[in-house]
Order: structure tokens, then sequence, then C-alpha cells
């Protein structure tokens, strides 16, 4: 059954990609959009019962299926091989039901664009690629959904490809991602050389649990596999591409950022866990950067004026968590959050699409304002969103995942090389710091969108196909959380016992006033929040803009101005230059050279050679002559000729 | 050897000499009929008498005919004459004669005495001839007889050309 | 006892061509070029006929009927030609002067 | 009846056929030569197909054996041989030129007998070249195969081509000179350990020779090959043959004659001077990296679409060079893969670029601006096969590539490291093509253009699923196209069936 089912369940989306890009202008927006949904729908029927039948078997069951070998030869084999596992389980059931509902709403928001056959093959083919991510049991059929999911991207980002803006955009994501999977892929060379010829997840970790790999091959295998999960999921240095995905369509915002793309890289360090915590200062390396990038995200969020750029520096900023949370060994933590992450952030780009649209795709929340009166449905769905993302206590999901990445990180610690450690509480800093301008920023927005003087008109209403999606999402994001809760609160471990049952993660030396703190964060961010933008007359409306200081961050461009001039420029410049292939022209050149060189040779000779060329002229011109005499046209010198070749032939028969 | 064989022999030998020098063009073709007739005198003797028939009629009767119509046409005189006196200037004979000379060195140096006895002359008659030429030659008659249409027709071709020009 | 053994025929034949070669080597006037070939060819024909003789074969004088028929057609064509340059403003008949590739 | 001359002979005769037909005073219809060469490759496919599943008298690797001596004073023998590598190249090139055929050469109307012609007589070049074991013959071919091309070049291409041609012809005749040297060397060497002149690879591979010597042939050898590869410094001629060259040409030139560079270098290179190859290995493996990264590079930097592709070709055969000097059959069949979709997706942006170029008179992309929404299956198509051509798991490059840098990974991981990093201009490189071509905000004034018809999407499509079945089950093509040793001879095979 199973493995009947895990095909189809890839194939669905797949299917639903090839009919809509074939019957591009051939059917209406409506058959399109039904058919993109019934291929994510029944995926998502399927991805059910698949967990189902998951959970009815055995603990530690594992569904297996390998379809067909891909490559097999001595030293190497890889197949095409699926493995439905409660992580991969917890993967699909977040891919395709956050998918449909994103589809659904997809479904009429795209309705009057005229590509939307091309919009819907893309995005089912997003999906299809996705799901090879998180089922494929071979890490190099993992890949092939790595690379597709990247395509897919960049087909999304650069959707309207009219606009030069949006197709470099979609360049930049894919050539950042680039790199990260050139890293995977140095990576999985690493791995298959050292485990001997296998890609197989099991394998792998078996061969570094039984010692295969020396700790430096471990290591570099981890820093390779760590670049590429950076690069998909924009962590630092790579954060610059996500901000510019703002490019595409709103739904294809919310499926990157929240059900696809984005979370592969999470996925990835979660599913070779094992490896990770062999490789102790890549381990902390991630719960630097991710440290680091959720402050970077959360201070930049702070600071933008666009909405949807606001929800871009938010993801890269919650992403940080997760990374945190993987560095610091709390995996569960970091999928907990995904899934949660998952739901608030659809949510919350559903709902700024939504509002988009029906505010004459007007972007910067400081002309929108006041909409609290003109749509409230939409904006009591963004504030459900909004308050998840700050993670209020106890009524949102988010506040229980974020909770559990707090505790986690709290208890976490490194033993780095020399004596050097790491220990959690400078994190668990960072991180409440983090939670504190999470909640900072989003209210900020909610404040000034949905408060205040009314901005831009409001026109229309938001179709009901899109509004289903909407309340779905905000249950989930909203309840989404109590299957996992703090021991402080009530020691309830769905979710981690769900994953992984034999070590549930408990907390329990650990002091009450972590989750007080984990709690009181938000609210406080919530209050500041208020007191600077929500009062009716708020004390600074707008940060200035001109301060230097603020004016690259708000731009985003800091980072993306650096790489422009450190990488993008030099490239162009040198790739500009060499253009005509300097090698060409040098062989070219060479040609060149050698025949202005025998022509300055030959004057230089000329006196010689000249005197040289005259003689042999003339004694050719001579020799000539005398030829010429043989051929005088007279019959008596021929018949003379004739008697003297009898001559001299006979002399030869005589003499011989 | 005969006397007789001699004598024809050198007949044939200095006529053609005498051909060869003559500034006279009709004294050579006379010098030329001689020479055709004391070779056909050495046919004879050995026992070709039909060739020798065929030397007389054909050779010094018809062939040199037309030579002497030839002469006749070209009405040559007392200025051809010298002309060919200045032509045959001693010093002309230097080159042409050693390379005659050397040939005829060569050739006599790689004649080489048949051994064996020599069969009775036994003269081959008309006869054989015929059955010869009509048996296992008939080709080559007939290709004969194609080379002479082609002469006839050449010939006549020319000889046309020239009085329609005129 | 033959008249004509085969080497004094061979021996005569020689002559004959060496006098015959001379003569085209020597002679500027095409008239006696002609004859001077025609010696050459009866000395070939000798020695078919001597030959012929020797071995008693009809083919010899065979041959001799060929090189016949060849020396008539030759000489017609020739004094053709000759008649033909003469009357074309070549009256010297000198060989020498035909050498321009010219009619 | 032996298959292997008939296939080599046939694309001649109905080249000749063609010619005629072109030729004709008054021709029935204008495409006359273009059903001759219809038939012909028809024919020859089905030819091939019955050698391909023929049922086999013996076990060997050959599948194939035709012996007929030549010219026996000098031990020269019209010696055929198939084995998997070379059927499975056959078999590229057939349906590479079943696509120019379908794709690129109806357009052609100026002499078009005599194009046919031309093009027929480089495909049996290219045929003799895989099937050739007697050095000879194998010089003969390719020698054959290079003339055709030039005049192609010279003939039917655009605005620069005597140029093009000339560089062409000269780089690859003066390669060709040095292989014959080698050739000559080799025989000789051998009939002077042996005392038997021949020039039968089978047994000049058991010619035991000194190392100086052998690293001297061989790289005689590898000269030509790497020309024709090509490898990066003698790269030159490769962007401005393919750029001037007429839409089939290019197809033929990207898509085969390249790889008889590769063909050669597995046949003549590693398999007859194994130890000297393994000792070349680094400074070859290097030169692959070179050429991955440069030709990358410079593809990035180019405006001409033909010549982006020109130059991705170098980047993509610098996979190739790499994977067969690696040292492992894994190397080598990687190579074989990545020479066998390299073929097909190439060929394929080719002809794309042609039916560009046919429609806008143009291969400038600053000029030629968006197709997407005049043309999409055309950019659909286009985007399939840049998309392929910048390596995604799943297409036949993606296999190739993975293999070979496998393979590398074992010798020296840095190598592979940084051969793996000219994935990244490469999808720079594919994308840049698809943004400025494809899709992107139209030009205005563009004229109305035809997209491709369905026949035409359909023998693309056919290329797209060859691509994608490489990609996802390159099983049975891997072990198919094996190349077979030459220590086990043919003739031997035959002898003990």
């Amino acid at each position: 059954m199973a493995t009947f089912l895990i095909p189809i369940l890839i194939l669905c989306p797949l299917a639903a990609s090839l009919i809509t890009f074939v019957s591009a202008g051939r059917m209406d927006a409506r058959g399109i959009g039904m058919v993109a949904c019934a291929g994510v729908g029944i995926s998502a029927v399927i991805s059910i019962i698949l967990s189902v039948m998951l959970l009815s078997g055995p603990v530690t069951g594992v569904l297996q299926v390998t379809l067909w070998p891909w490559m097999h030869m001595p030293g190497f084999s890889a197949d095409i091989a699926f493995m439905l596992d409660r992580v991969s389980m917890l993967m699909i059931l977040v891919v395709t039901v956050v998918g449909l509902l994103i589809h659904i709403y997809a479904a009429s928001y795209m309705y009057h664009d005229p590509g939307i056959a091309r919009f819907f093959a893309c995005m089912t083919l997003f999906v299809a690629a996705m799901l090879v991510l998180v089922l494929a049991s071979d890490l190099l059929c993992l890949f092939i959904g790595w690379e597709g999911v990247g395509l897919c991207s960049y087909l999304l980002i650069g959707f309207w490809y009219d606009d030069p803006a949006n197709t470099v955009a979609a360049r930049k994501a894919f050539y950042m991602t680039r790199m990260g999977d050139v890293a995977l892929l140095c990576g999985l060379l690493l791995l298959v050389t050292a485990t001997g010829g296998s890609l197989r997840i099991g394998t792998v970790l078996a061969a570094v649990a039984n010692g295969q790999l020396a700790p430096s091959g471990i290591n570099m295998a981890a820093l390779f596999i760590l670049v590429a999960a950076l690069a998909k999921s924009a962590q630092i240095p790579f954060q610059t591409w996500l901000p510019d995905a703002m490019a595409g369509p709103t739904p294809t915002s919310a499926l990157i950022h929240a059900a696809t793309m984005v979370t592969a890289g999470v996925y990835l360090i979660a599913r070779l866990h094992d490896l990770f915590a062999m490789a102790v200062p890549v381990m902390a390396l991630t719960a630097v950067l991710g440290a680091l990038t959720l402050l970077m995200g959360a201070c930049t969020a702070l600071v933008q004026s666009d909405l949807k750029r606001i929800l871009a520096w938010s993801t890269i900023s919650q992403l940080g968590y997760m990374f945190l949370a993987l560095g610091c060994g709390v995996w569960q933590a970091a999928l907990f959050h995904l899934m949660t992450h998952a739901f608030f952030k659809a949510l919350l780009f559903l709902t700024a699409g939504a509002i988009i649209m029906r505010a004459h795709h007007e972007q910067d929340i400081f002309r929108l304002g006041g909409l609290r009166h003109t749509m409230p449905g939409l904006t009591a769905a963004f504030v459900a969103g909004a308050s998840s993302l700050a993670g209020l206590p106890l009524v949102t999901a988010g506040f229980y995942s974020k909770e559990m990445i707090l505790s986690g990180v709290w208890s976490a610690h490194f033993n780095l090389t020399h004596g050097w450690t790491l220990s959690g509480p400078p994190l668990w800093g960072m991180a409440l710091l983090g939670a504190f301008l999470t909640a900072l920023y989003i209210f900020r927005c909610v404040f000034i969108v949905f408060c205040g003087k009314a901005g831009t008109g409001a026109a229309g209403r938001t179709s009901r196909l899109m509004s289903i999606p909407l309340g779905c999402l905000c249950i989930l994001s909203l309840c989404g959380g109590v299957i996992e809760m703090p021991d402080t609160l009530l020691p309830l471990h769905l979710f981690s016992g769900l994953l992984d049952p034999t070590a549930v993660l408990s907390h329990t030396h650990q002091p009450a006033w972590l989750v007080m703190a984990g709690a009181g964060a938000p609210l406080a961010g919530l209050g500041v929040a208020w007191v600077l933008w929500g009062r009716s007359s708020p004390v600074m409306r707008e940060i200035p803009g001109q301060a230097p200081v603020i004016c690259p961050v708000r731009t985003g461009r800091g980072m993306d101005a650096l790489y422009h001039y450190a990488f993008v420029q030099p490239f162009c410049l040198l790739a500009w230059l060499t253009r005509l292939d300097i090698l060409n022209h040098a062989v070219t050149g060479t040609g060149l050279l050698i025949q202005t060189a025998s022509a300055r040779i030959f004057r230089a000779r000329a006196d010689f050679l000249g005197r040289l060329a005259i003689q042999a002229t003339r004694m050719i011109r001579w020799a000539g002559h005398l030829l010429g005499l043989l051929h005088n046209g007279r019959v008596r010198w021929y018949a003379a000729w004739i008697a003297g070749g009898l001559c001299a032939g006979l002399a030869m028969a005589v003499l011989s | 050897m005969h006397a007789l064989a001699l004598l024809a022999a050198s007949v044939t030998v200095v006529g053609a000499i005498m051909v060869i020098t003559r500034r006279v063009a009709v004294h050579a073709v006379l010098y030329l009929v001689v020479t055709l007739l004391a070779l056909a005198a050495v046919l004879v003797m050995q026992g070709a008498s039909f060739a020798a028939m065929l030397e007389i009629i054909i050779y010094a009767g018809a062939i040199m005919v037309l030579f002497v119509f030839v002469i006749m046409m070209l009405n040559l005189g007392q200025t051809d004459s010298t002309r060919e006196k200045e032509w045959l200037r001693p010093r002309a004979w230097l080159g042409p004669g050693i390379l005659a000379t050397i040939v005829c060195a060569e050739l006599l140096y790689c004649r080489r005495p048949l051994s064996g006895p020599a069969p009775a002359l036994a003269p081959i008659t008309a006869h054989d001839v015929g059955l010869s030429l009509f048996g296992r030659y008939v080709l080559m008659v007939e290709l004969v007889s194609f080379l002479l249409l082609a002469g006839l027709v050449s010939a006549f071709y020319i000889g046309r050309n020239r009085m329609g020009r005129h | 006892m033959p008249a004509f053994s085969f080497n004094d025929t061979l021996l005569l034949a020689t002559a004959l061509f060496s006098v015959g070669l001379a003569g085209i080597l020597v002679r500027r006037n095409m008239v006696f070029m002609l004859m001077s070939l025609d010696i050459m060819l009866n000395a070939a024909a000798l020695v078919f006929v001597g030959a012929g003789a020797r071995w008693h074969d009809a083919t010899g004088q065979v041959m001799f009927l060929l090189i016949l028929a060849l020396a008539a057609v030759e000489t017609a064509v020739g004094l053709a030609l000759i008649v033909c340059l003469h009357a074309h403003g070549r009256p010297t008949l000198d060989a020498d002067t035909g050498n321009l590739l010219k009619g | 009846m032996n298959p292997l001359p008939a296939l080599v002979l046939l694309p001649l005769m109905g080249g000749v056929l063609a010619w005629v037909a072109g030729r004709m005073r008054a021709p029935i219809n204008p495409s006359t030569s273009w059903w001759v060469v219809l038939a012909t490759l028809s024919v020859e496919t089905l030819i091939l197909g019955m050698v391909t599943f023929a049922h086999r008298a013996h076990a060997g690797p050959w599948l194939e054996h035709f012996s007929m001596p030549w010219i026996p004073a000098m031990g020269i023998a019209v010696r055929l041989d198939m084995d998997g590598l070379s059927l499975s190249l056959i078999w590229l090139s057939l349906i590479l030129c079943f696509l120019c055929v379908f794709l690129a050469t109806r357009q052609v109307t100026a002499h078009a007998g005599a194009f046919h012609f031309l093009f027929l007589a480089t495909l049996a070049g290219i045929i003799g070249t895989f099937l050739a074991t007697d050095l000879f013959v194998f010089f003969f071919f390719w020698e054959l195969m290079l003339v055709p091309m030039f005049v192609l070049i010279a003939a039917w291409g655009h605005e620069d081509r005597q140029r093009a041609a000339m560089k062409f012809f000269m780089f690859t005749q003066g390669s060709g000179l040095l292989m014959l040297l080698s050739i000559l060397g080799l025989v000789m060497a051998h009939d002077r350990l042996t005392g038997v002149l021949t020039f039968d690879i089978f047994t000049l591979a058991q010619t035991p020779l000194s190392p100086a010597l052998s690293m001297l042939l061989m790289l005689g050898f590898f000269t030509a090959f790497a020309v024709k590869l090509p490898v990066v410094p003698v790269h030159v001629w490769l962007p401005d043959a393919h750029t001037q060259a007429p839409t089939a040409a290019s197809v033929l030139l990207a898509g085969i004659l390249l790889k008889t560079g590769g063909y050669g270098m597995i046949r003549f290179n590693v398999m007859l001077f194994p130890d000297a190859a393994s000792r070349f290995a680094p400074i070859a493996m290097g030169l692959g990296v070179a050429g991955i990264l440069y030709g990358a590079w410079l593809s990035c930097a180019q405006d001409d679409v033909k010549r982006l592709i020109a130059y991705s070709s170098i980047s993509h055969m610098g996979f190739v060079l790499l994977g067969i000097f690696s040292g492992s059959a894994m190397g080598m069949q990687g190579a074989i893969m990545q020479m066998l979709a390299h073929g097909l997706g190439t060929a394929a942006l080719f002809v794309i670029a042609g039916a560009i170029q046919d429609r806008l008179h143009t291969r400038d992309m600053n000029r030629i601006g968006g197709l997407w929404a005049a043309m999409p299956r055309l950019s659909g198509m286009g985007l399939f096969f840049a998309v392929a051509s910048l390596g995604m798991p799943g297409l036949g490059n993606f296999t190739g590539e993975f293999l070979v840098l496998l393979a590398t990974w074992h010798v020296s991981p840095a190598t592979a490291t940084l051969a793996a990093i000219g994935l990244v201009p490469a999808a720079i490189y594919a994308l840049r093509m698809v943004n400025r071509i494809f899709l992107a905000a139209p030009r205005a004034g563009l004229p109305s253009l035809e997209d491709f018809p369905v026949r035409h999407m359909a023998v693309l499509g056919c290329i797209m699923t060859f691509l994608i079945v490489l990609g996802l089950y390159p099983q049975p093509f891997r072990t198919f196209s094996v190349p077979s040793p030459l220590s086990v001879t043919a003739s031997q095979e035959d002898h003990t069936p």
C-alpha cells in the first residue's frame, strides 16, 4: 500500500504540473486552478492516510520504497528511493496541507493573470520537488528535489518577467542557492567517498556512528551541508536573496517562505542531526550564525516600510531561530517551530497579499492605514498571524515552539577545541532579545497598517476562495502549538513524542523564570510597539529615514551592496573584459606575431635573401630556357631526341 | 653470299645514301626508285617474290609516281637547289652523322649471330601469304582498310581545302 | 646455303635504317624527309621479310604488306600536306619554320 | 551479411543520391533531396536497430566485427568493430541527424542537394570514426568528416564564415597531422619490435613500449583529440565555427563531432596507452578543470546566443576530459553519459538558436528580447534545455557530471571541488540566456513570429524524453555503453564463439 501511495503522492502534483503546462492557452483559468488544487489536494489526502498508517505502526517504523536503481556501479550505488519516517511525515503534512491552502488561495488570487497556467505549473512542480526532497531516502535523490525547488523558485520569483528587476531577483535567488548546492554536492561527494559508495541516509548515519569517517571528515561534510542549508534558508551570509524574492506573486512568497524552499535547509540538518551531533564546531557555528541572523533579520524588519519585505525579513529571523535550535541540538524544537512558522507565515503572507490586492497594489505600510475599518476580517487574520509570530503567550502556536527553542538553547553547551567553550545562556539572551524585537516590528506593522488614519482606499471584497484558507490557517496558527508545552506549564510532549518517542525532551531542571522571561519578552515588545506606534498620538510615526545607519538597513541593501561591489561587479567586469576570449586572442595574436616577425626578418635580410632569390630566379630561368629549347617545335629536333633516346636505351641494354 | 646478293645490297645502301645527299628532288626520287628496285631484288633472293612484286608495283611504281607528281606541282627550280646546297653544309652533317653512326653501331653490336643450322630456303608463295592474310590476320586487313580510308579522306580533305581557297 | 642469311639481312636493314635516320635529321626540306622516312620503313619491312624467310613463316610478308599500306598512307597524307603548305606561302618547305603553332 | 560497412557506406550513397536529386534540372519537388536524406537515415536506423537488437552469436564484449584487406603490403585493412560505446554514439549521431533533418536542413534552399550530400558525408565520416579499429582507416575517416564540415561552414555559414571555417580547418587538420605522426610512430615501433607491419589496434595495443616513447605517441593522439574535444588552450576554433556554421552544421559539430574527440580519448589514449595516460592524468585533469571554469566563465560574458552555447560546450567537455582521465571506470562512464547528454541537450539548444535566427535574423541577445509571449513552445523548450545544460539533477547532464565528480573526488577532492564550482557559472550563463531571450519583456517592434509547429515539438519532445531518461534511469545506457577492452579482440571471438 505504502509503496504504491508514496509515488502517487509525488506524482499527483507532478501530473498537475504537466497538465497545466501543456494545456496553456487551451484551458480556462478556473480549470487550471482546479487541476492544480486537485493535484495538491490528492497528495494532501494521501499524506494524511500515510501519516495514519505510519502512526498506527510500530514506533520506529519506517515506510521504505525503492522505485528503481538510479546509478549502480562498482564503488557507487544510488536509487530513486523514498522513505517515510516521522520527520518526513511531518514535512509532507506541512508541505501538502499548507501548500493546498496556498493553492486554493492562489486559484482566486491569480484568476485574472494571463500566465496562470505557467504559474500553476511551477507551483505544483514546486510542491512535487519539495515532496521529493523530504521523502528521499537517498541523499542524491534528495538533491533532485533540492535543485528542483531552486529552479521552481527561480521561475516563480521571475514570474512577471516583463520587469527586469523581477528576473534579476529571480536569478539572484538561484545563484545564491546554487552556491549552496555546489557545497552540498561536495558534501555528498565527501560522504559517498567515506561511506564506500552509498548515499542512503541510513547508511551514511550508520557510517558516521561507526566511526568510518574521520572527525575532520565529519566536520568538513557537516560544514559543506551547513553551507548548503544556509544558502537555501537564506541565513547569514546568504540572506540577501530572500527579500528580493518578494518580486514574485504573493502566493509564491507564501509557498517559498512557509512550506517549501527555505525550510529545506532546516529539514536537511534535522534529517542529518546525527552527523551534526558529531561535529561540535559546526554545531556551534550553526547556532551562532542562527542567533546572528535572527537578530539581524529582526533589526532590519524593524525599519522596513514595505509590508512584504517586513514579512520576508521576519522569515529570515524566524529561520535564524530554527538554526539556533539546530545548532543547539534540539532539532525537534526546530521542526516544531518550522511547522508553526509555516502556519503563521503562510497566514501572514496570504493576508498581506489580500490586503495589497484590495489596496490597489500598495505595499508601503505608511500609505496604508486604518484598514481595520474597511477590512475587519483580514485585520483579524493578520493580527492572529502577527501574534503567533510574536509568540504571545498561551494563545498562539508560536509561543510554544519558541519556548521550546529557548529552553533548548539555555541548556546547550559546546566544547570547542583548545579549551574554548560556548554555553547556552548568551545565545539564549540573543534569542530573547530577538523575541522582543519580533513582537516590536510585527506590531509596529500591525498598528501602522490597521490603526491610525485611513490611507489608500480599499476596494472590493476578499473572495470566499481566498478567505477559506485564511480561516484554516488562522486556526492552525493559533491552536497548532498546544501539542507541545513547556514542563513548567504542563508536561505535554505530543510533538517530540511523535518525532522520536525514545528521546522526549524534558527540561525539568530549568528554572521557571525562563518560561516567564520567554513569555514576557513578546508582551514587552507589544507594549513598546503600542507606545511608539499604536496610540492615537504616536510617539514616532516613522523612524527618520535619512539617518545614515538606518538608510542602508532599510533598503536591506547593506550586504547586497557589499556583495555587489565585492563579487558581482568584479565578476561582471572581468567577464566583460575577457568576453572575447583572451586565449583566442593569444593564439590569433601569436599567428599575427609570427607573420609580422617573418616579414621583419625578411626585410632585414633583404640584401642577402634578395640576392639569393635573384640568383635562384636566374638559375631557374636559365634551366627553364634550357628545357624550353627542347620544345622548340622543330620536327627534326624531336626526331633527334627520339634517336638520342634510342641510343641511350640501347646503350643501357647493351651495357647492362 | 652470292655476288649478286652483294651487288643488290650495296646498290641499296649506296642508293639510299644518294637519296639523302641529293640537292635536286627529282634526282633523289630516281635514286630512291633504284634503291627500292635493288631492295626488291634482295627480297627475291630471300624467297619472298610476292613481297618483291609488291615492292616494285606499289612502292617503286605507285608511291614514287606520287612523289614525282608532287615535285612537279611544286615547281622546284634553281633557287631551291641552291638553298638546298646552303642547308647541306658539312657542319649540318656532323650531329646527325654521329647520331646515326652511334645508332648503327649499337644495332650492329646488339645483333647476335644466330647459331644453329639455317633451314633450307623455301619460297613463301603468294598462296601462303594469302591464306595467312585472310585467315589469322583478317581483322588486321580490315584495320588496314580503315587506315587507308582515313588516309584517303584526309588527303582528299587537305587537297580539297586548297582548291576551295583558290 | 641461302643467298641471304638472316644476319646479312639484319646488317643491311641496320645500314638502311641508319641512313634513313641521318637523312631525317639532316634534311630540312620536307620532301627529302619523307623520302628518308620511306627508307627507314623499308628497312623495317626488310627485317620482317628476312625473319619470315628464316623461320619460314608467312607472317613476315603479312607484316610487309601492312607496312606497305602504312607507307602509302603516310606518303599520301604527307605529300598532300606539303602541297598544301607550299600553296599557303611556305615555298621553302622548311620543316624548321613550322614551330610557331600557327597555321 | 555484415552490417558495419553498410552503416558507413549508406550515408555516402544516400548523399550522392541526394546530390543527384538536387541537381536534377526540373525537380519534381524542391525538397526531393530532403526526402532522400530522410529515407537514408531511416534505413540507417533500421540497420542499426537490427544490430542493436539482433541475437549475438558470441558472448564477448564486441558486438560486431568486419575485416577486409585493403593494402595488405602495409598491413592496412578495413577493420570495423562495434562495441557498446560506438553503438551508443552512433545512435546519438542518428538521433541528432534526425533532429537536424526535421528542424534545420529543410530551410536550406540554396544548393540543397550539395548541402545534404555534405551533411551525409560528414555523418559517414563520423560513423566510420566510431567504428574503425584500424588506425589507418580511423585516420581516413577522421579526415573524411573534416572536409565536408569545412565546406558546410564555408559555404552555408553566416557573415564571417570564411575565417571561421579556415580556423576550424587549420586547427583540426594540424592536430590531425600530429596524430598521423603518432600513428606512424606506433606502427613503426611495433614493426621494429615484432617485425609485423600492421595498423590493427588490437595488435598494436600489445606493443611493449618504453615509457618515454609511449608518452610521446600518446601526446600526439591527445593533441588531435584535445583539439576536437576541445580542451582549453586549443578550443579557439570552436566558438567561431559553432557561431558561423549553419544550424545543421552547428548541431553536428556540437552534438557529434566533439564526441569523436572524447571517443578517441577513451579508445586511443586511455586504452591504447594505459600507462602513459595514467602518468599524464594529472595534467589532463587540470586541463579539464580549466576548461570547465574557463568555458563557463566566458559563456557568462557572451551576447551572441550561439557563442554562449559554444562556450558552454567547452565547459561541459571539460567534464568529459576530467572523467576520462580520472582513471576509474566510474569516471569513464560519467564521461560517456556526459557526452550523450551534452550531445542531445546542446544540439537542441543550437536548433532553437537557429530557429530564432531564422525568424529574427539576429543572434544578439540584446536585440532578441522576450519571446515567451510570442513563442511559448519554443521558449518552453529553450528553458528546458537551458536548465538541462546547467546540470539540473534528474536530467542527463547531471548524471554525467556527478559520476565524473565522484570519480575525481576519489583522486583529488580539491580538483573535484574546483570542477563543482564550475556549476555556479553554469547557472549564470544558462539563466542569463533564459532571461535575455525567453523570459523577458518583448522587444518593441517584434515581427509576428511563427511558433514551433507540433511536429517540431514532437521531435524536440523525444530529445527531452531521452534527456529525462538519461537523468533518471541511466542504468541501461550505462551498462550498454561500456567501452570494450582492447585486450579482447573481436576477431578472436569470431574464431572461438
